[in-house]
């Protein structure tokens, strides 16, 4: 079970070998199918992660939530995509054409070449890059100008308003974002993601760097637009922000882009944090990538669990909480973290 | 060569967070409010034309649609008027029942306030809270009058008809449980640390400009000046019953939202007491005054005034001593209170105007009339 | 002081004024002076309410005042004629009635002078006629 | 400590996430209407005896009853409800002297077509003239064998008394 994956992979490049295809070809295959997997995986994750936000709404909300379509209401999402997928695409007339329709196309692209270099479990990375994080860091933070692709091609105030503030919340939020992870940098002292979960052998980050683990978790949630941070969204006040123009499957491809970059972060959170594909309290009888789903789910859940409790930050004040609390404290996090390093090597542990 | 240039926004007629068919058009200066533009009247269906052509008692179910929230406390604002007009009467018993509906009108109103008004801010489970109890209390109201929105209970001289006995069991579960439900809301919404960044200090209503652009209801009261016209200016039987008008200190936006949740809590203690009056009288006693068959007020004129859930609720019914009323006219709370609506917003960003528009609980119904 | 004396003293003050049954009734060349009169030397600081009324052959305009937190009221009416229908606005003294003015206007065609903002509140800007006056007459729809 | 209260929801929401649910599934499960429930009216033609109450309590004319006289007996051509007007405020109901009107605990009142949204509870046609006249006729001479009947009995109770005084 442990190298289900692994072995499956194992025996398709043997299979791929065996017929005597030039190794740079086996490989370029491998590497294709390893990403359609992960396209696989990820939007039926994102299917299921809408269907499990309804049904975590609903039952904080006393309702049972969506149970008509399908055996408990599983295939509500699958209905709802195939209704939106059916719907006339309205482009408005002052808009510009080519990004308005270039920006749902493309917004699901961060998320995915982000997944390229997670790994699901031990040595289930599609790509096992000697600088992941750093790569993570680069290329999460380009679904901003998507956002502000479509904020700004709708032609419409509100999406210029919410476009605005997704720009604005990004910039304030990247850096603490970088700066909480650069203490399990420090402590690890390696840009590979793999390697960062294997040196957690001992105690998880979130033991080790509590703060940097809430600076992470917050900075996060503001930089996937989730509630208490969905400013651009913002329905009270913007109508949908940069969506507000957005009908059908292009409202549906931002929708379900929510929740890849939603699960970005959690796994993020799971890896860097919560150890990984690594077992707790040795129970290692459950192969390693069903740990790495549970911490991923359980981040998921508290990342429902607060959206669907508070009500939403104002832009100003969410800007102050990143630049006047969040960025000290994470220096802050850096200097102690250093400090420690620096004691605990005088020491000679 | 940058420059600035300031843009306007429509927010409504169709806007989620404007209650109603209400349309500010703001001029935004990047996020900032520099002016606010109140443009209303998408719901006016002349209600004061209409009466001028109905005769006494079907002016009430009218008065039902101005406050929808709050349908109780129209008709006993515009009965008692008529009753003052023609000297009647009302029996005491049918005052206790007035005084039960009407103060659990004004918790469905004020439920519905606040739970909209976390929804304002972004909290969709705060909304969801308060609409639990709404709703049972909409039960309530169907058991009593049918209807759950639009009442049509009072009459003149009366009520239309005695409580069910299923009502009974049901408002003292209710009555149980309420004490407990408002806890909620104060954990949930009031307690909470980003509501409160949200609406203290926000939008700051002096008590002077309060009471110049007539304020009324909690909205005056949140800035401190103790204003209940059930305790000032005592209407039916209301000088019985022991409770206090919970007063705000700085009149920001959390003041006017606090405000509402105390006064459930007063409104809870007030139903209660008005409960134990009623099963102590006599079942035999008439529910209705002696009112003749057809309702013909002597000439004359009247202003009357009542402390509904949004605020003072006036109505000036003059009579020709005919079966018609010459002139209705509502004073109409909300209408007034949202007048200061422009220099509330100024200097203020774009979410905040929500939680403004919030905390001032108007309801369009009663805005346009 | 009980709002029947301030009547009397303003009764005395003002000679032209009358008191009707509950209501002091007030020349239209008076009434601002009465208006400021009453807000500043006895305390009424809220305009609750302001409405007017057509008689046909005149309009009433009728102001209630109260004080805050007292809670005492005193109703006010000025008689205008039809034909001219005018009134100094009471803007200045109590700034509640900017829009109830303006709600007047829209719904009875009273015209408030030196009123900032006179415009229609809730009828549409091109709206004919003043709905309120009895002579309106709705064409189209039910009654 | 800051912090606190935003703990403290997520405890009030965690409760309500493992709560009991409130929410009535409607079609499956149907929420009981009280009895005073003001929902599709409900007409009683025969004890109805057109006096007209309804239509002059009713506030926005929603009513239409027309009638003609047969034989000294109003007969109901038309009885119909402009539902789309209808305030749902109840004083038709409450003004009827013979119960005759009434609700039923019914609210789906929805129809495809705009034409459909009036309740039809009578339409029927006229009588013709000679049917009229029948009738008439025969209510004339049942009215007189009555009579007759009446002034039979009358005069048997009187010679009845008679007898028993003079038994």
């Amino acid at each position: 079970m442990e190298n289900l994956f692994t072995n499956l992979a194992g025996s398709l490049r043997a299979a791929l070998e065996s017929t005597g295809l030039p190794a740079i070809l086996t490989d370029t295959s491998m590497t294709m199918v390893k990403l359609t997997a992960i396209l696989v995986f990820i939007l039926l994750n994102a299917l299921w992660l809408v269907y499990m936000e309804r049904k975590v709404a609903g039952y904080i909300q006393f309702r049972p939530g969506p149970n008509r379509v399908g055996p408990k209401g599983l295939l509500q999402t699958t209905a709802d995509i195939g209704k939106l997928m059916s719907k006339e695409v309205v482009i408005p007339k002052q808009a510009d054409k080519v990004l308005f329709l270039l920006a749902p196309a493309l917004v699901f692209a961060p998320p995915l070449m982000v997944f390229a270099v997670v790994p699901f479990g031990e040595n289930m990375a599609a790509i096992d890059m000697n600088i992941g994080l750093f790569y993570f860091l680069a290329v999460a933070s380009l679904s901003t100008v998507i956002f502000w692709m479509a904020g700004w091609s709708s032609n419409n105030k509100y999406s210029l308003l919410g476009g605005m503030r997704v720009v604005a919340q990004m910039v304030s939020y990247e850096l603490p974002l970088v700066l909480s992870i650069l203490g399990v940098v420090m402590i690890t002292g390696t840009l590979n993601i793999s390697e960062i979960v294997r040196s957690q052998q001992g105690i998880w980050f979130i033991f080790a760097q509590p703060l940097a683990f809430l600076i992470f978790f917050i900075a996060g949630v503001a930089e996937c637009n989730r509630a208490p941070f969905d400013l651009a969204e913002g329905e009270s006040e913007l109508v949908a922000g940069p969506f507000t123009e957005y009908s059908g499957m292009g409202f549906a491809m931002f929708f379900l882009a929510e929740y890849a970059s939603a699960l970005v972060i959690s796994f993020m959170c799971a890896i860097l944090f919560l150890g990984g594909w690594l077992a707790p309290f040795g129970m290692t009888f459950i192969p390693g990538w069903i740990w790495m789903f549970l911490k991923v789910y359980l981040v998921m859940f508290l990342i429902m669990w607060i959206r669907w409790t508070y009500p939403r930050i104002r832009v100003d004040q969410l800007m102050g909480f990143g630049w006047k609390v969040l960025v000290p404290l994470s220096l802050a996090n850096i200097f102690v973290t250093g400090l420690v390093m620096k004691i605990f090597k005088m020491l000679g542990w | 060569m940058l420059k600035t240039q300031e843009f306007t926004l429509n927010m409504g007629p169709q806007h989620p967070a404007t209650h109603g068919v209400f349309r500010l058009l703001l001029h935004l200066d990047g996020e900032t409010v520099v002016k606010a533009e109140p443009i209303m009247g998408y719901l006016h269906r002349g209600i004061e034309k209409l009466a001028e052509s109905r005769t006494y008692t079907q002016v009430i179910p009218y008065t039902d649609r101005l406050d929808y929230l709050a349908a109780m406390l129209n008709n006993l604002g515009y009965v008692q008027t008529v009753e003052k007009l023609m000297g009647i009467e009302v029996p005491e018993r049918a005052e206790y029942v007035r005084v039960i509906v009407s103060e659990m009108s004004r918790l469905a109103s004020h439920c519905l306030a606040t739970g909209a008004y976390a929804l304002d801010l972004g909290a969709f489970t705060g909304f969801m809270f308060p609409f639990r109890e709404r709703e049972k209390l909409m039960d309530m109201f169907e058991m009593i009058c049918g209807s759950r929105m639009t009442f049509n209970y009072m009459r003149i001289g009366g009520v239309a008809d005695d409580l069910p006995e299923e009502f009974y069991p049901a408002i003292k579960k209710f009555l149980k449980e309420f004490p407990a439900c408002v806890d909620e809301y104060d954990g949930l919404i009031t307690g909470n640390e980003i509501f409160q960044a949200r609406t203290k200090g926000v939008s700051v209503l002096s008590s002077k400009k309060a009471i110049q652009y007539g304020m009324s209801g909690p909205v005056l009261r949140a800035s401190g000046i103790n204003y209940d016209l059930r305790k000032k200016r005592p209407y039916g039987v209301y000088d019985k019953f022991d409770f206090e008008v919970p007063v705000g200190e700085n009149g920001d936006c959390f003041d006017r939202y606090n405000c509402r949740v105390l006064e459930m809590r007063q409104s809870h203690r007030i139903i209660e007491q008005a409960l134990e009056r009623l099963q102590e009288l006599p079942e035999e006693e008439p529910l209705n005054a002696k009112v003749p068959k057809v309702i013909k007020p002597p000439k004359g004129e009247v202003y009357h005034e009542i402390e509904g859930a949004k605020g003072v609720l006036g109505y000036n019914v003059i009579s020709d001593g005919t079966v018609n009323p010459y002139r209705v006219h509502v004073r109409r709370p909300s209408f007034i209170n949202l007048s200061l609506i422009d220099e509330m917003c100024r200097g203020w960003k774009v979410a905040d105007v929500v939680a403004i528009i919030g905390s001032l609980d108007i309801v369009l119904g009663e805005v346009d009339c | 002081m009980e709002s029947n004396q301030v009547m009397k003293q303003i009764k005395e003050k003002y000679q032209q004024v009358e008191i009707l049954d509950n209501h002091l009734l007030v020349p239209e060349t008076d009434i601002k002076a009465v208006m400021k009169e009453l807000r500043d030397a006895y305390g009424y600081n809220v305009l609750s309410n302001e409405t007017a009324v057509d008689y046909q052959e005149y309009f009433e305009v009728i102001y209630n005042i109260c004080r805050v937190p007292e809670g005492d009221m005193i109703n006010i009416k000025v008689k205008i004629d039809r034909e001219k229908a005018e009134i100094p606005s009471v803007v200045d003294i109590w700034p509640s009635a900017g829009w109830q003015e303006r709600e007047i206007f829209d719904l009875l065609g009273i015209r408030f002078t030196d009123h900032p903002d006179m415009r229609r509140i809730l009828l549409e800007d091109d709206f004919e006629g003043h709905p309120l006056r009895r002579d309106f007459k709705w064409v189209g729809g039910r009654d | 400590m800051f912090g606190e209260g935003l703990i403290k929801g997520l405890t009030i929401t965690w409760k309500s996430l493992i709560g009991k649910k409130i929410t009535v599934l409607y079609p499956d499960e149907i929420y009981s209407l009280p009895d005073r429930f003001h929902g599709k009216f409900r007409f009683d033609k025969d004890a109805c005896i057109s006096c007209g109450m309804c239509v002059r309590a009713c506030p926005n004319k929603v009513i239409t009853l027309e009638t003609e006289k047969v034989a000294k007996k109003k007969r109901i051509l038309k009885y119909e409800m402009d539902i789309k007007y209808c305030l749902f405020c109840g004083l038709c109901v409450e003004s009827c002297p013979k119960d005759a009107l009434g609700y039923e605990k019914d609210f789906e009142m929805c129809q495809y077509k705009w034409e459909k949204l009036p309740m039809v509870f009578v339409d029927e046609e006229p009588l013709p003239a000679e049917e009229k006249e029948r009738l008439e006729e025969e209510a004339k001479k049942a009215a007189e064998a009555k009579k007759a009947a009446q002034e039979a009995a009358k005069a048997k109770a009187a010679e009845d008394a008679s007898q028993g005084k003079e038994g």
